[in-house]
């Protein structure tokens, strides 16, 4: 966990509105893993005057990459930034994705902009283990399939692939590989991830060979533990919170309450 | 080349620079630790402690401003007796002075706090919160009532030979009347300013952005209305001042010393920039020298207003 | 395509839109009327006009500050006799509801302020200014003492039929307090708030950068106070609430409504975009559309808490 | 008294850390005249808050100029801007020099960056009058000669030309002209102003053929009138304050007290 200030080296558009930013940083490129994040400061001076949380996207080299669509202020600042220009970045922050555990097949659902995480664990799966990928979006242009392997589109009005959620699609395919050792990665919006962990229960009553692990999100002011603004609930104690910040942004499924 | 006293002194409290970390903004020092060299500061103000442990408030607890920020943590803490076991030690391991921020929501509770907390060693004051806009309990009700002030000054001065600090609530209309409760009642110096009370909407859910609907506002935002705080203080009260609200650098350190401040805490801005004490003692120690003051106390209420 | 009631009322006054130029930031209209259309506003209020012409203060005046600005004008205006031969005229070739901003150092001045102008026929309603931070006699002296605030109500409701709004101080511990007090004593209506009190000094020659030392402070850094004002009363008090502070667009028109607002002045953003009102009402008609709000006076108070 | 946003058409730097912004904006141009000044909004946004006050220092067909240093958060952004960006401009505001009045002899006086309006002055009188101008500083860095005919040059240190201040060099060159009818225009920090001033007192004891403009300065928030923060004591009425914008920024010397 440090403060670096680094050169922003191009800026390309994947797809209409979805930006990919590669930065040079070697700092944080040596030490960022999959599901971490970074808070960056947009502007030299305070206004925003919070940073802005983004997940790692990728790792090449001594380069990492942001994803991120023109949200608000600071991520149109950031996307006007040009070649050289530089980001004061801070992280590497948060829990990142358990994925050298044991298992066989890895299993990526991301809804939108949850996709950003994937790239970079995709990268560091595809040579152990078998991917299979579930995107999903609203409409066709919300479906961000960058880098992904082996994927599934699910549209909810349809444009493209299956017709509904994401994970009704995941819950139907999903059923041909519950034989196998099963590790979801998931990372979209706070709806999706409800229905995911509704989804396992049901798909509990079928098989113990499924662990689960989500990338969740929350307005934040420090990233990094210490002003408390960032809490979700502890699934096994009523009485207490996690901080996504500090004990996330990743965690099983059954230890948080969405 | 000439050297600058940077050392300021609060009540018995003896700082190597007014630098303090405001309460609530670096936890219990743990993880800014991994950022800055906890012992160059003047002095870090751990997060209010209660009794018994605060989870907080529900999410959303922050909503961002212009120039500033609203918060509704409603004190989430970790108890005394967590406090004492598991942060106390990790703060031990460096030669900075502890200042213990305590909120209750009753003078008992207070004092209880304060009874078991005076044996430990470093802690050298502590700073009572009367003035927390997000809780039910404690908090405004205490911070806005002068008698329930001066009572709480009273009873905690009672209990501890250590430094007292009282931190005021800008959401009055007078806070040199506070300011001068406090002293009365033998507090050894005075906080301004908490944050102040706001709030945000959203205007397509038509719900608060908050969940506890009101949070408090701080950031640079509040600069001007906590200098005023200060000033009011003092020119009307003959008490120790610790200037807090929207400082960003080191001119805004400056800025608050001559209206009035013994020494200054930094909040919010240790989120965006947990370095900045570094830069900002730095940028104090320059201008000393370049307008020739040898202790920068002698900055304190050095405001002409001819 | 379905159109929008964008009109609102205050006591009975009966406003186009509930878009208010506030008092101070549009002197008496006619320079801000080379830029737009006086007449598509919901109303103007003008510079607080007093018994006698009043200088002002000296400079500075005004201060930037991190989203905001600190004024102390301390009520420049040209006096009673020449606004009613000089500035009436004027603004009498708009159809557009005049509300007269009266700030006094007495209540027996509010009284013959209001007496002389009562029967000025454009002017639609009185807008009491007993709030102003940045002159000795009058302003908070009044605007911070609830029985003053009561008196002041109560004798210029007594002396006309137009509708009264009381403009509030922010600078209170409850204005809420202060807004049941306008009620009991007839006030029409409150508008909320004021500018905050603030102050800020030039480090290098350690003056305050206003010559009168203090300001009230304005713009975008207040927003979330003024918003919390503006709940509070809502919360609290029946009566009908202007709200101002802070708003740069029509999305904090929109979330002043809903924390209570029956209409809204626009101050500060008139120095910046003199225009801005066109791009608002625009901006609050398009919103009602899309969310089928056919009067704009449904949004009022129109919060959820759950 | 207009909005417009006009492009940038490029900065130069005319001397070190003294630029000239030509920006493209046909109303201005038609209608703005010397001594007048423009407020502008550096950012689309609102920080900094306010707009920043700016002469006009030249207008060339449908261009005009701006001359101005770095000296904050406003200036600095505005020497960013690329070409083609657009500000936000409002103006042409208050009154200006009045240069078509009975005299022979201009006499330009300016400081620091007071020579900011005298490029378009020039323009204006370089061919109807006998000009000669003093340019002082500091120091040789801070003198700008810019576009200034028959100039003489006063620096503080004596790094250029007569060693004093300005208006010190000025009094005594002017004297070998007292035989004509000399109008002069100035601008520069207060303290310039308030020389200038004691000296025309002392000048007056030798000649009544003097008249004086000179160009004043206040913080400002509004620019046009409405907000009442840039007043200037009227020396003919101890109850009034001229306001700096839209009574001035240009006055008679004789007109205010500074
Ligand atoms: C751990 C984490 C990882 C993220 N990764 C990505 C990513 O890879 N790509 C991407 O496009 N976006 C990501 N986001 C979301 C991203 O941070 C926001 O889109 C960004 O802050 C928008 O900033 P803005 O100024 O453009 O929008 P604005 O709306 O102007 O500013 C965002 C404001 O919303 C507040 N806020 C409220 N809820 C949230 C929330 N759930 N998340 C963030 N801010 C919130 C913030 O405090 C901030 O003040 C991530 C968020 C988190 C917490
Ligand atoms: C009529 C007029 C004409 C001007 N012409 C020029 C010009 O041609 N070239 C040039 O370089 N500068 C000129 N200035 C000064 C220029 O406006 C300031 O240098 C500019 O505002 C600095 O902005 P900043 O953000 O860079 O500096 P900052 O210091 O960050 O911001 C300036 C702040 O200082 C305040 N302020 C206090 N006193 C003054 C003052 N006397 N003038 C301006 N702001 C003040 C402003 O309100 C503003 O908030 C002129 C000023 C006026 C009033
Ligand atoms: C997220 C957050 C949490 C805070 N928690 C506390 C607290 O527990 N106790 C306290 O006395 N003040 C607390 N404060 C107030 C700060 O100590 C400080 O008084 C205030 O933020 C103004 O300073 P600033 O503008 O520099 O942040 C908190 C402030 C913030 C932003
Ligand atoms: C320069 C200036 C002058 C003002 N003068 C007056 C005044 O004469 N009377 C008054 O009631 N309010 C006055 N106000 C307060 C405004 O009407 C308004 O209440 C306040 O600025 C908050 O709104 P804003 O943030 O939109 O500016 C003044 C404000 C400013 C900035
Ligand atoms: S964002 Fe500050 S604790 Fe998580
Ligand atoms: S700057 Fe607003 S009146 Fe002159």
């Amino acid at each position: 966990m440090f403060i670096v200030n680094s050169p922003v080296v191009e800026l390309s558009e994947i797809q209409k509105a979805i930006f990919l930013q590669k930065i040079k940083s070697p700092e944080i490129a040596d030490q960022i893993l999959p599901g971490q994040f970074l808070n960056i400061k947009v502007t030299e001076g305070y206004a925003p005057l919070l940073r802005r949380p983004f997940s790692i996207c990728d790792v090449e080299d001594e380069n990492i990459f942001l994803m991120f669509n023109i949200y608000g202020e600071g991520t149109r600042i950031l996307s006007c930034k040009q070649k050289g220009q530089l980001l004061n970045i801070l992280g590497p922050l948060g829990k990142g994705f358990n994925y050298n555990t044991d298992f066989d097949l890895a299993v990526f659902i991301a809804g939108g902009l949850g996709a950003a995480p994937f790239p970079y664990l995709t990268r560091k799966l595809k040579d152990k283990k078998d991917i299979i990928s579930f995107v999903g979006g609203r409409t066709q242009s919300d479906v961000i399939k960058y880098n992904f392997l082996n994927y599934l589109v699910a549209t909810e009005d349809g444009t493209e692939g299956f017709k509904g959620n994401v994970i009704d699609l995941f819950e139907q395919e999903i059923k041909k590989y519950l034989n196998r050792r099963i590790k979801i990665f998931a990372c979209g919006p706070n709806g999706m991830l409800k229905a995911l962990s509704d989804s396992l229960k049901r798909l509990n009553n079928l098989t113990n060979n499924i662990t689960c692990e989500i990338s969740t999100e929350s307005a934040m002011a420090c990233g990094f533990g210490i002003c408390q603004g960032c809490p979700i609930q502890d699934a096994n104690n009523s009485e207490h919170y996690y901080l996504i910040c500090k004990d996330g942004p990743v965690f099983n499924v059954n230890d948080v309450v969405l | 080349m000439k050297t600058v006293d940077l050392s300021v002194s609060i009540g018995k409290l003896k700082l190597r620079n007014p630098i303090l970390l405001a309460s609530g903004t670096v936890g219990y020092g743990n993880e800014i630790s991994d950022f800055i060299d906890l012992s160059i500061l003047g002095g870090i103000i751990t997060k209010s402690i209660s009794l018994k442990p605060r989870k907080g408030n529900k999410p959303q607890r922050i909503v961002e401003t212009s120039s500033g920020m609203l918060n509704a943590i409603g004190l989430a803490n970790v108890g005394l007796e967590e406090f004492i076991k598991e942060k106390i030690p990790f703060l031990s391991n460096y030669d900075v002075p502890i200042i213990c921020n305590i909120a209750a929501s009753s003078i008992e509770e207070y004092v209880e706090c304060i009874k078991t907390l005076d044996s430990v060693d470093v802690i050298k004051a502590f700073e009572i919160n009367v003035s927390c806009p997000n809780v039910k309990d404690g908090g405004l009700q205490f911070g806005n009532n002068l008698m329930m002030v001066g009572k709480i000054t009273e009873q905690v001065r009672s209990v501890t030979e250590k430094t007292v600090i009282i931190k005021l609530s800008p959401n009055v209309s007078y806070i040199s009347e506070f300011a001068k409760v406090c002293k009365e009642n033998g507090a050894d110096a005075v906080s301004a300013i908490n944050t102040v009370v706001g709030t945000a909407f959203n205007i397509n859910t038509r719900k608060p952005k908050l969940s506890n609907i009101f949070g408090g506002l701080s950031g640079p935002a509040i600069k001007p209305i906590a200098l005023a705080k200060v000033l009011e203080i003092k020119r009307s009260v003959e008490i120790p001042i610790i200037g807090v609200g929207g400082i960003m650098n080191w001119q805004d350190v400056v800025e608050f010393m001559i209206v009035g401040s013994s020494a200054i805490q930094i909040g919010t801005l240790n989120f965006i920039d947990p370095t900045a004490a570094v830069s900002i003692i730095k940028g104090l120690n320059d201008y000393c020298l370049k307008n020739n003051i040898e202790s920068i106390s002698q900055l304190t209420g050095a405001y002409i207003l001819e």
